[in-house]
């Protein structure tokens, strides 16, 4: 369905996704267990076939998130992690992915020196990031970032969830820029063993739109990329399936890098693989 | 346009000026959706006669009225006349119920089938779980493994009630994990499940709904003190956490411009802030906060300036949080209502003086509501020289009622420790502890 | 002659049938028959306005009226109306304040100066504690060691309330010997102290003091039934240690021949009686006792033959007396009050199943009062056919009003344990306890 | 005052007290530590001086009594004392002093198949008994057990407290036989260190009356006695001062018998001094 090129004005993100389809994207939280190894970590990924990366920048109170994320950003937090040194790392960063950041709304604010998204948006586009996605901004609420986002040429990627329906599916998909972050099933990020059928709902659902669908929440092995690809994705997102590895792994450690690397090219193998059709029956739970 | 036409387009605002909103993931904003419409069907609307059952359950079941009480021992100290509105009688223990039974009273009009709710020190918990037995709901309530086991007594009594009490193992094992993990259940079970919250906080219908079942005790208080004393007070006090108590108590005041509504927050040890270790040792969010989103909503926190949420700390774990309720961020900045604070030992001396002087045993919570008017109001040569007279202490005025929003008797074991450690003007002599 | 004066005669009497009377040291006498003189002046006849007062003070500090309510799932249970009067949401949690109050401005209005009391597990101490502080009267309260170690929360709360907690230490150190060393007290300082009685025992005019101090129960759940449900009710329900929230929820409902008056006792562990060790496995005083006289009453008592006092027992602490208030004693004998009683098990279970299906936690005294509901109208296919229906449920009728007449928080720990030992029908599961 | 003889129908109890002015009238609890000791501790007793001698039967609740005694009728429970062995310790007692039973009203009434003063005082008046002093019998519950005393010709003694005063006084004193027993203080029983006040107020209210009047409650030293004889009573009870000697030994321990006597003489003693005008300054609190 989608997949097919639009010449208009593609953004990083789009044209990382069309031109790469199935995409990979790939999320870990940045200074987890520390900035440099996250430098280490998101070279490894890019290497190892991840089309898009997504960085999270660690927040407190982070109320999306599984016990696996939520644990990496606990790490990262006591690393000591700040804004300021995320930009910098992004700063010094060269990948072939372009990346993106993914963090709570009230980080985004508090960036500068009152309450506003504007010096954020400014200082991540200084960096080179091409888009942003914030769990806990629905569309009702996204005005001023989606402005700032657009004065500054980054995408602001919107989640559709299972239960996004109707009226509220029409403006988000009105709105989403980059790829449209299709929630696999209700609840938390987290890795998890199967796909599910709110997936090919949700799918279905979208059709319509042309605008690139990436699933994430649970996407932990190459077997899930194919399905979902073959289901209809543009790509797959995964986040605590690396995210364990990282935990797995003391700081420093470079197999953590090279097992990153390794998890990347499983993962884009399966998504391609949907892509050509090549998917194993999916065990019914 | 009729009158509860205009009230319903009022309060169908997601917003109390700049503060409230939406800020939840997509996945629960169907939900969120589908409370705005069932709080302006059932609670503005009353269609099903739905507020008409919860008065008569918060009667029958809750002990509603709650009286209004002069306070004869503390008016004489404070030379003016104190009234007591004592939601310490309420069903529980604290006037956590009236929110509770509402919420879950409305869940079932809404056809949900499962109730959840995060708990900290286990007010918020234990009036839910009875709340769901009252009206044969399942119930689980999340709450920190640091938390159980330091408040055995409500895991019981929620227990008891036939919740289950799920314990949360990450991070510190408190009310944050609580409220991520009870987060994590909804986003999971969003369907059919009712997230019952606890304070006036949260993203939008939250905050209106939980104060308009929580409005019944300024409503009350309101036509008592008229009909006791004669005239609508000069103030009226409440302490304030996330602030369901004091709108609750204030709400009904709010249009009655010469009465001052002072927020009583807690001002734990300092009102300093340690921005290295993200510490405030308060809770003291109106007073010291800046605007930031938390937990769904736009309003007043204690964060860092990177906008970290800060750890805060009070003697009582009920106001112990590092947010407030959007609407009370709102009056403040408006000036309607004052916020001021009192330290832990104001508290506990506040404590203290109740039980003694007028045989009632607050909540540490509503003991801050008692101790500030001691700073605002206390005899000056009470030994208190160090401290200054609370500054907002004239808008007191002559009438002043009191919100004693609980009990205190989950508080004794904290409150027998506390004060040990100190020299406190109002307590009983130290040796009276040990026997 | 007028009515008042028509009561007046009849409540001056000292007995009731063959029970009541003053049996105490003649010390106590003249302070006894002052304490008349002021209940006919002051209870009686309202002389300076006392009763007002006193109705004044229950209403904005105790909480009156407690509401009468509904309880639905009791009711679907039971196949009749169930209806609950609850005296648990009174201020302190149990009906005791009632009394405690009543008897403490009586003091006051008396010109004593200083309010002592004993007390068993704490519920009467507490009551009178708060009453004594809310009407700045030194108190002291006399309590066995054994009981003060036990019952922490009580003895923490009888302090911040200002009063004195002294322990006795003689013999098993309980409640007994904590009647004996206030009994001394008074004998030495009769003259300025007023013994705080906390049930309807001791000498006349305590049993009449206390009912009437009492009756405001069985008062206003009699104007409630007939508002609620449109007539009066079959039975009255009340569980029965001394006797007081029993004759306070029976004493308006006496004349009502046509209301059944259940008062339900502790079976314990059995209804036998080991004479040899003294020992009786019950406090089913109404049910097995003998006439004797105790604490300044001929009554029913748990006797040997020789006439020594048997140690009682049961699970609930206040229901653990081996005496009875005389006025029970003689409607038993007249016929118009039917004992029964229902043992440990199975008053947990009417705890647990109160706390599941209404969500009200009630004391373990009032369980008993629930326990028997069970017993005598409990769906018959419920395992329990090894113990027969109650011989009196026919007598409960289609309008039941039960007395709860405190709440359980007191009690969690004792049902925890006991729970433990035991396998009960509606208990939640076990594994519930441990976390 | 009193002292004169009162030629009519003297009792035992108001022979002895005449006949022995002033009169030592002392109390130890039957069956402490056991029915045997107490034999011979009546009998050391009677040898000391005793005029009387008041053998308390225990019961489980003895409201008015203090520590010292209450701890005694502990003892004697314990042992296993009953009414029955309480009488047949009477029926072999054979003393120059009138022997008085002090017991609490329950224990008379059940004594017997049904609730009952009766069978108690038959029983009694068989066993050889002078008298009975029930502490928690006022005069306004006694006439069941007057009437049946009056039929066996034993004597009912009544208490006089410091607070009985007017219209109560009248009727105590009508209905008194043997002796008034005149409560030193208010309070319970109990060795005490001192004489009250309220001693001396009691025994001059006291004066109109033509009943023999004696004093207890606290008196525990011989000057005691002394003291309270010459403010014009007619006899001392000691009880507590007897019961501790008793506390102090061992059971079936011979000094006991011995220092029961010799405690005795020495209150006797005390008490003739005080007839005699020879009383210490008594020291003031
Ligand atoms: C008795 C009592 N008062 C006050 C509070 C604070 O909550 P709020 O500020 O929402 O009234 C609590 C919270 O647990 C409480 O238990
Ligand atoms: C709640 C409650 N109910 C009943 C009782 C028993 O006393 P009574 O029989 O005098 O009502 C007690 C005594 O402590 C009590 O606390």
């Amino acid at each position: 369905m989608s997949g097919e090129t639009n010449a208009q004005t593609d953004s990083d993100i789009e044209a990382a996704i069309r031109e790469n389809h199935p995409a990979l994207i790939s999320y870990i939280t940045a200074g987890d267990p520390s900035l440099e190894d996250t430098k280490e970590y998101v070279e490894a990924l890019d290497r190892g076939g991840a089309d898009l990366i997504e960085l999270g920048l660690p927040f407190s109170e982070p109320i999306a998130e599984g016990p696996t994320i939520q644990a990496a950003i606990n790490r990262a937090l006591d690393a000591g992690t700040t804004p300021q040194g995320f930009f910098e790392l992004v700063d010094e960063l060269e990948t072939e992915a372009p990346l993106l950041v993914m963090t709570y709304y009230n980080m985004i604010l508090q960036y500068g020196s009152e309450p506003d998204v504007r010096p954020f948006v400014e200082r991540a586009a200084e960096a080179g990031l091409s888009g942003i996605i914030v769990p806990d901004l629905p569309a009702e609420e996204a005005d001023p970032l989606r402005d700032a986002c657009d004065d500054h040429g980054l995408d602001l990627v919107f989640i559709v969830a299972p239960t996004t329906e109707g009226e509220r599916l029409e403006t988000i998909m009105s709105q989403v820029s980059g790829f449209a972050y299709v929630q696999a099933r209700l609840g938390t990020t987290g890795a998890r063993a199967d796909v599910s059928n709110a997936t090919h709902d949700s799918l279905t659902r979208l059709e319509e739109y042309d605008v690139p669908k990436a699933v994430g929440f649970g996407v932990s092995e190459g077997d899930h990329a194919a399905e979902i690809v073959e289901a209809g994705a543009d790509g797959v997102i995964v986040g605590s399936a690396l995210v364990d590895i990282i935990a797995e792994h003391e700081e420093g450690d470079a197999p953590a890098a090279d097992d990153l690397e390794a998890k990347a090219r499983e993962l884009k193998r399966g998504a391609l693989r949907g892509a050509e059709g090549d998917v194993p029956e999916p065990e019914q739970p | 346009m009729s009158e509860s036409q205009r009230n319903r387009e009022r309060d169908s605002e997601a917003t109390f000026g700049e503060y409230g909103g939406q800020y939840v993931p997509e996945a629960l904003m169907p939900a969120v959706q589908e409370l705005e419409d069932a709080y302006e069907r059932y609670v503005l609307e009353n269609e099903d006669g739905f507020m008409d059952e919860f008065r008569e359950r918060m009667r029958d079941f809750g002990g509603r009225p709650t009286p209004l009480q002069r306070a004869d021992r503390l008016s004489e100290r404070y030379d003016r006349e104190i009234y007591l509105k004592r939601e310490d009688l309420l069903h529980g223990g604290a006037h956590k119920l009236n929110n509770a039974l509402g919420q879950v009273l409305l869940a079932k009009y809404m056809g949900k089938e499962r109730i959840i709710a995060e708990t900290g020190a286990g007010q918020h918990g234990t009036a839910t779980a009875m709340a769901a037995a009252h009206l044969d709901m399942p119930c689980e309530i999340y709450m920190g493994r640091t938390d159980i086991n330091r408040q055995r007594p409500n895991v019981y009594r929620m227990r008891m009630n036939g919740a289950e009490v799920n314990p949360v193992d990450a991070g510190s094992a408190t009310l944050k994990e609580a409220i991520n993990e009870t987060m994590r259940d909804w986003a999971t079970t969003v369907e059919r499940t009712h997230y019952v919250i606890g304070s006036i906080v949260g993203p939008h219908p939250f905050p209106k709904v939980v104060r308009d079942f929580q409005a019944v005790i300024g409503r009350e208080a309101r036509e008592q003190i008229q009909e006791q004393a004669g005239r609508l007070p000069d103030s009226v006090v409440a302490c304030a956490g996330g602030g369901s108590n004091t709108m609750g108590a204030f709400h009904e005041f709010v249009p009655d411009e010469s009465v001052a509504l002072h927020a009583v927050e807690a001002g734990g040890s300092s009102l300093d802030i340690d921005e290295k270790k993200g510490l405030a040792p308060n809770s003291a969010t109106l007073s010291t906060g800046t605007d930031g989103v938390l937990h769904g909503a736009m309003t007043k926190l204690l964060q860092s300036g990177d906008g970290q949420i800060m750890e805060s700390h009070s003697v009582s774990a009920g106001l112990d949080y590092a947010g407030v309720g959007p609407e009370l961020s709102h009056l403040v900045d408006t000036g309607r209502v004052t916020p001021v604070s009192v330290d832990d030992d104001d508290a506990l001396n506040g404590f203290h003086r109740l039980s003694r002087l007028e045989g009632i045993i607050p909540a540490l919570e509503s003991s801050h509501a008692l101790g500030y008017l001691e700073r605002a109001a206390g005899p000056a040569a009470d030994g208190r020289a160090a401290k200054p007279r609370d500054e907002n202490y004239e808008e007191l005025g002559d009438l002043v009622v009191v919100n004693v929003s609980g009990r205190g008797d989950k508080d004794l074991e904290t409150v027998l420790e506390e004060t040990e450690k100190r020299d406190l003007e109002a307590a009983p002599e130290v040796e009276v502890f040990d026997s």
